[in-house]
């Protein structure tokens, strides 16, 4: 796969498709990689594809938008179709070298709990697809009925152990905004956070205005969070954003037969509405 | 084999034992399971209505409860007037929880709501199918001319009963056609009998019964089948006197749809209690082949 | 500095008798940027408007709270009375303290306490208040009518009267409507085509006024002063240059089909003109039924035109035109009975309704007016009438009355007396709603003048028997019992909205109510207006009307349409969004929740980066101010002038503010 | 900057409503505002514990604002705004109606008593329903008890 990979970045480079290719390549530790950024046809032999390439490199588009190529496996590629919905980039001006992929895993060798319920193997949409010479026999989540169980988990739970939980959690928050940062559909050139007039998040770390930026981010993410999950990855203090994000993504999905990243045509569900959406909680 | 509870009310031990042995013979051959509720009561009819709205529930629920206790969810009740209020108790219960609490107490014990209350024809024409019912009837009907008249409980009010048309109502006609009988279209398929009049004042009875036979006679209909024991008994009782206020002879039998399927289905005329009714179904059976 | 006013008001004793307005202008003396406070008896009387103009200049004030009423009732009052001191109207607001406080509430201390929150938000929100400036727009001067019945035609020669063009646009071949299928009026008996075909007339040849007759508005954008309107002209297959209406096309033709105008009790050609006064007097073909074009064999029209007007090639059209305000004079449909089992499901032929009967009656109709049994044409000698069919029927039908039942169903009792002075004539009826010049004695005429029979009570019953209809039912009055053998039954069936009526509302903006019919402005005070600026309502797509109240209402919205294109220039609410494109991202999720279209894709160059990039741009002229997009907006780029972030935000924290120390 | 309230301001509060709860109420002008207005119009009584905020549509009530009131100690929230179908902006509630759907499973999920919001549709003709929706809206966030989040004592611990 990766020769065939190095093989299709250097057509694209040869034949002046992109100017850039963004892809992945071997970190110092020689196990794990680190995105690189490819200019040249001589460069291409850095370019490397695994079960260690866990970044969601469609981020990078949040700055680089025309003349590039980028290596996204399907769950990157649902952002990229999130960030052509929302006007973000031009379908034209990136080529998506997509790649299938049977699942990554984290430092210590395990498989991301993402990977565990995927459903997108092989990228739902690109330019030029590198393909596995053993390819899955199905691409279906293995074991989908368990997407929801950390959730659920947390739903079962009174309201003021949710309370306390959360709580305990946006505590360790530093505000250092790294999961706004990866997100890649955190693109807002100036962020609510930063707004002074009027303030709506307190700035300084604050249980109180750490736990309002968790709310923002959350519900500013909902119906278009495509749970990459690198938010919760980048997290210093382990917040668990996942849960947060999951959550919101399964109501919406309950009420509104809707999950991000599979269509740039249509509406993102909150600007949407059906004359008969649910309303048993409307007096 | 379906399994379900069964409320034959008082009416299906006494004036309609007709009504109550041909379903229980018919539903057996379909694959019904009937288990009579143990010590049921009365429905509370129309009379515990006027008495106490709080009574005219707590009656039915208590038939429910009872249901409950079985281990069984659905039952079965043939007479028109039970299954209305049955299913009007049941859906006032579950609207109102303030009752609900009443009805409980007066129970003296809890009622979940749960129950679904069934018509036999509601069973024959969408559990079992017509289908299936025609493919089981060893005689076919002949074309014979029949009027089904459903009278005013068994479809009204809508909401509640919920499984016919409330005017022109079709499930018998369909289950008439489905045995190769001729349902005929007419008036008076829901116009009221005179019901519990037939009792205090007979007038009323002899006018209302005697306009339906005669509409049915309009139609050229053979005979007349029904899903409610009043309705026969006033239909087939008061035949002779209102014959007699009309001057004009009427002779049209009237049957219950259990027994006129059971006849399809080959079923001994005496058990099916053919016997019992007023006007003779002679002639009908006749054409069905059966021998007297 | 802010320098903010407040003038309490007791509005008599009103306000006074539950708040305590002095300790109101107390408290509120100690609120952030307050500098005056005061109270007075009446604030919205000359001299209590006088006081808040001299305080303001006295006190250099920025900013004034009105605590009193509503704002829906003087906020217009104060903003002028705080222009007219000098300073922009929009540093004005209003806290509402009698409507949401002293009217509501008992407990003198508690309400006083909430007027004193209320003041005190209503500050809050006036220091972060900004000026607004009221733009203009130009105005085309010509109005768009849609429908062509007599509403639309009433409008058409009132707005041309005033010297402005207009357009009508009917859907069916001819302009009439509903109207021209009647008979006669009530009460006056006046025959309804001697009325009406002068102004059809009138309409065809006012100069100011032009007809597309057979098409439909397709799609409308633009706003109060600019609406671009396209609209569809659907083939006819006549040159209507050619044709002069000699008619000889349609005698010729061989096909005959169920009239739509005669409701389907006659017959008309395949190519026809619905009607012999119909405006303009050109034929259409009917494409379903004509043979030439399903089989292309006849083409007997084509050969027998004089003129070579027919043309079987011919295609839809779609022009584009631009208008400046619009009148919706869309009318109603009829509900339908079928779905009524008591009266046979639609299946009895000798059911009919009151449009059928118009037809019957009527001497150029399909029965030559003679009222026949549609079974076999006999005449009808008795005749049962039933009102409120669907109207008042909250379970199957509209709950709503259909308002013109009661009186052309006496009428209809009436002209079968008149034509067939032997007929007998029962009308069921709930009750008799006959409020209107010369109704009530024109009920009473009908019933002792000419005998009709009045039952109070519905029909439960209708059934065939020997060739009639056995119709029962109850006089709940006498408390009989009724049983009637009738030739003919007559449904007063209710007037409806038509069903693509939620279709052009959202065209225009305009909402409907759950019966579909289209909502005015303001029941009382609105009546033909809608809230799309320049969107006017007329007749029965507004609620059921009868012939006079069609043409008041025509009339009012010609005036209303006729004084908004009498200003070169119009002014436009202030309070609408606007877009900081510094902050703007361009995903353009306020684009996809604008209900107005306002909203658009802009490219510009980055003050910063000078690079090309998307952002959002808002049409002011098209916003209406919701705010929706505002909401949307996740990096808070859009604001809403009037309704700012900051002001809603100071609000809120004046509420905290006032929380006092609980905890 | 915000002015912080001034000592005096504190002080005018009258001691009965203390132990009440306060809610924020955001009305849309053209429906729920109006029924309001109606409310008074018809001297309606209901309890004096709901601040109301004007809005032009209930597409306009921004979640964040109704985070706000209970992250700054607010007991409850209301949001009301036209029927579905009578928007005055035509669609602007359906907005409403689905970014509150998810707006408040957010705020159940990360622990805010589901008392504390509510949503309410009141025409501009049902003064008598604003009646009864603030009525059954304050018995509904009193049950719930006093909003104590963020209340110091605990900040301080955090």
């Amino acid at each position: 796969m990766v020769e065939q990979l190095r093989q299709k970045a250097k057509e694209l480079l040869r034949n002046r498709k992109v100017e850039l290719i963004i892809g992945y390549q071997r970190s110092n530790n020689n196990i794990f990689t680190t995105p690189c950024f490819i200019e040249t046809e001589d460069e291409v032999s850095r370019l490397v594809w695994d079960k260690h390439c866990i970044y969601n490199l469609s981020s990078y588009l949040k700055e680089i938008k025309k003349g590039v190529g980028i290596v996204a496996k399907g769950c990157d590629v649902k952002s990229i179709v999130a960030l052509i919905q929302e006007n973000q980039i031009d379908r034209d001006q990136v080529k998506i070298i997509g790649v299938e992929c049977q699942g990554q895993v984290d430092e210590k060798g395990q498989s991301l709990e993402k990977c565990q319920s995927c459903q997108v193997h092989i990228p739902g949409i690109y330019d030029v697809l590198i393909r596995s010479k053993t390819p899955l026999s199905k691409n279906e989540p293995e074991e989908s009925a368990e997407e929801y169980s950390a959730v659920e988990e947390l739903e079962a739970k009174s309201t003021p152990e949710r309370w306390r939980f959360w709580q305990q959690q946006f505590e360790k928050c530093i505000r250092c905004y790294a999961c706004r940062q990866i997100c890649p559909l955190c693109y807002c050139s100036e962020c609510i956070t930063e707004k002074t007039v009027p303030q709506w998040i307190r700035p300084s770390p604050s249980l109180r205005g750490n736990t309002t930026w968790n709310v923002v981010r959350a519900f500013h993410l909902a119906g278009r969070c495509i749970d990459c999950g690198e938010c919760e990855r980048v997290c210093p203090v382990n917040i668990p954003l996942r849960k947060l994000n999951k959550k919101l993504q399964k109501e919406i999905m309950a009420m509104f037969n809707y999950m991000p990243g599979f269509d740039s045509k249509n509406k993102p569900p909150l600007t949407d509405f059906r004359l008969d959406d649910p309303e048993e909680f409307v007096r | 084999m379906m399994k379900t509870a069964y409320f034959p009310g008082c009416s299906l031990h006494s004036t309609a034992k007709e009504y109550d042995a041909s379903w229980r013979l018919t539903s057996r051959k379909l694959g019904i399971e009937l288990q009579e509720i143990p010590r049921w009561i009365c429905c509370g009819a129309a009379s515990a209505q006027v008495t106490s709205h709080l009574l005219s529930v707590s009656l039915p629920c208590r038939n429910l409860a009872l249901v409950e206790e079985m281990g069984l969810d659905t039952v079965i009740t043939p007479c028109a007037a039970c299954f209305n209020r049955l299913k009007v108790a049941n859906q006032e219960v579950a609207e109102n929880l303030q009752l609900k609490k009443d009805v409980e107490e007066v129970l003296g014990k809890p009622y979940g709501g749960k129950v679904t209350i069934k018509h036999p024809l509601e069973v024959i024409v969408k559990d079992i199918g017509l289908e299936e019912v025609r493919k089981m009837a060893r005689r076919k009907l002949q074309g014979l001319k029949i009027a089904s008249y459903y009278g005013c409980l068994l479809v009204r009010p809508p909401k509640v009963t919920s499984f016919d048309d409330p005017e022109d109502p079709q499930s018998m006609d369909n289950l008439v056609t489905a045995l190769g009988g001729e349902a005929l279209p007419w008036a008076f398929k829901t116009e009221c009998c005179g019901a519990s009049f037939s009792l205090s004042d007979t007038d009323i009875v002899f006018e209302l019964s005697g306009e339906i036979l005669n509409g049915a006679l309009e139609a050229e209909a053979e005979c007349i089948i029904v899903a409610c024991p009043l309705c026969q008994s006033n239909l087939d009782l008061r035949q002779k006197g209102i014959e007699k206020r009309y001057g004009k002879k009427l002779n049209l039998p009237i049957l219950y749809f259990t027994e006129l399927l059971g006849l399809t289905l080959d079923m001994n005329v005496r058990e099916l209690g053919l016997s019992k009714h007023m006007v003779s179904p002679a002639k009908i059976l006749e054409k069905v082949g059966f021998e007297i | 500095m802010a320098r903010i006013g407040v003038f309490v008001c007791h509005c008599g004793t009103n306000i006074a008798a539950t708040v305590d307005v002095k300790k109101v202008a107390q408290a509120a003396k100690s609120f952030p940027g307050v500098r005056f406070t005061t109270d007075y008896r009446y604030m919205c009387s000359d001299p209590g408007q006088d006081l808040v103009r001299r305080m303001t200049k006295e006190h250099s004030l920025t900013g004034i709270v009105v605590a009193s009423c509503s704002p829906s009732l003087h906020e217009k009052t104060f903003r002028k009375c705080t222009k007219d001191a000098g300073l922009n109207p929009y540093f004005c607001e209003m806290a509402n303290i009698r409507e949401q406080c002293s009217w509501v509430h008992d407990d003198r201390e508690e309400a006083t306490s909430k007027a004193i929150d209320i003041v005190r938000l209503t500050a809050a929100k006036v220091r972060k208040n900004k000026p607004l400036q009221t733009a203009f727009i130009p105005v085309e001067k010509r109005v768009l009518i849609i429908g062509g019945g007599i509403s639309g035609i009433q409008a058409a020669i009132d707005i041309a009267f005033a010297g402005f063009k207009t357009v009508i646009v009917e859907r069916e071949p001819s302009i009439g409507g509903r109207m021209a299928m009647f008979d006669k009026t009530f009460p006056t008996l006046d025959c309804a085509a001697c009325i009406l075909t002068p102004k059809m007339v009138e309409v065809s040849q006012n100069d100011r006024i032009k007809l597309y007759t057979y098409s439909e508005v397709e799609t409308v954008s633009g706003y109060v002063g600019n609406f671009e309107v396209k609209i569809r002209r659907k083939a006819r297959l006549i040159n209507e240059d050619k044709c002069n209406g000699c008619g000889t096309c349609w005698q010729r033709c061989p096909v005959r089909v169920p009239s739509e105008f005669d409701m389907n009790l006659g017959k008309r050609k395949a190519i026809y003109v619905p009607f012999p006064q119909a405006v303009p007097n050109v034929p259409v073909i009917d494409r379903e039924h004509c043979v030439y074009l399903s089989k292309k064999k006849c083409g007997i029209c084509k050969k027998a035109c004089p003129f070579e007007a027919i043309d079987y090639e011919q295609e839809d059209e779609i022009i584009e035109e631009k208008f400046g305000t619009i009148i919706v004079a869309t009318g109603f449909t009829m509900f339908d009975h079928s779905i009524y089992g008591e009266y046979g499901y639609g299946k009895y032929k000798n059911v009919t309704t009151g449009l059928h009967f118009e037809r019957m009656l009527n001497s150029a109709g399909p029965t030559g007016g003679k009222v026949i049994r549609p079974s076999d044409g006999k005449e009808a000698q008795k005749v049962v009438f039933i009102q409120c069919v669907g109207s008042r029927d909250e379970a199957r039908g509209v709950p709503y009355c259909s308002r013109l039942c009661c009186m052309y169903t006496a009428k209809q009792a009436l002209l079968l007396k008149e034509h067939n002075p032997g007929a007998e004539a029962y009308v069921f009826y709930i009750d008799i709603r006959a409020a209107g010049k010369n109704y009530e004695e024109f009920v009473e005429r009908v019933q002792d003048e000419y005998g009709v029979t009045y039952l109070r009570g519905r029909v439960s019953k209708i059934f065939e028997r020997n060739g009639r209809l056995r119709v029962k039912g109850c006089d709940t009055l006498s408390g009989a019992q009724i049983e009637i053998d009738a030739d003919l039954v007559v449904l007063a069936t209710a007037l409806i909205a038509r069903p693509d009526a939620p279709g052009l509302a959202h065209m225009l903006h305009i909402p409907y109510d759950q019966n579909h019919l289209f909502t005015e402005a303001h029941p009382k005070l609105a009546p033909v207006e809608t809230v799309t600026t320049g969107v006017f309502l007329t007749g029965a797509c507004q609620s059921p009307k009868d012939v006079p109240d069609t043409v008041a209402t025509a009339s009012a919205a010609s005036v209303k349409a006729c004084g908004l294109l009498s200003h070169d220039k119009l002014p436009i609410e202030p309070q609408i969004a606007r877009v900081n494109v510094d902050i703007c991202s361009g995903c353009l999720a306020c684009k996809d929740v604008c209900p107005f279209g306002a909203i658009e894709k802009e490219e510009i160059v980055d003050r910063i980066t000078q690079e090309k990039r998307w952002v959002a741009k808002i049409t002011p002229s098209l916003c209406n101010g919701c705010g929706a997009c505002n909401t949307t907006c996740r990096p808070g780029a859009i604001d809403l002038d009037g309704f700012t972030e900051e002001q809603i935000f100071a609000e809120v924290d004046s509420l905290v503010a006032g929380k006092g120390d609980e905890k | 900057m915000k002015d912080s309230p001034s000592v005096e301001d504190r002080d005018l509060e009258p001691k009965s409503s203390e132990g009440k709860a306060k809610i924020a109420a955001f009305l849309c002008k053209w429906c729920s505002y109006a029924g309001a207005d109606l409310a008074g119009g018809s001297r309606r009584k209901y309890p004096a514990n709901v601040r109301i905020i004007r809005t032009p549509c209930s597409a306009r009530i921004n979640p964040l604002f109704v985070w706000k009131c209970l992250e700054e100690g607010l007991d409850g929230v209301l949001v009301s705004g036209c029927h579905p179908g009578e928007c005055h902006y035509t669609e602007g509630n359906y907005h409403t109606r689905r970014t509150f759907a998810v707006f408040r499973k957010l705020l159940e999920y990360i622990g805010i008593e589901s008392e504390r919001f509510h949503m309410s549709w009141v025409s501009a003709a049902e003064g008598d329903k604003w009646a009864e929706v603030v009525k059954e809206v304050v018995k509904t966030v009193e049950s719930a008890g006093p909003n104590k989040y963020f209340s110091k004592s605990e900040e301080a611990h955090g």
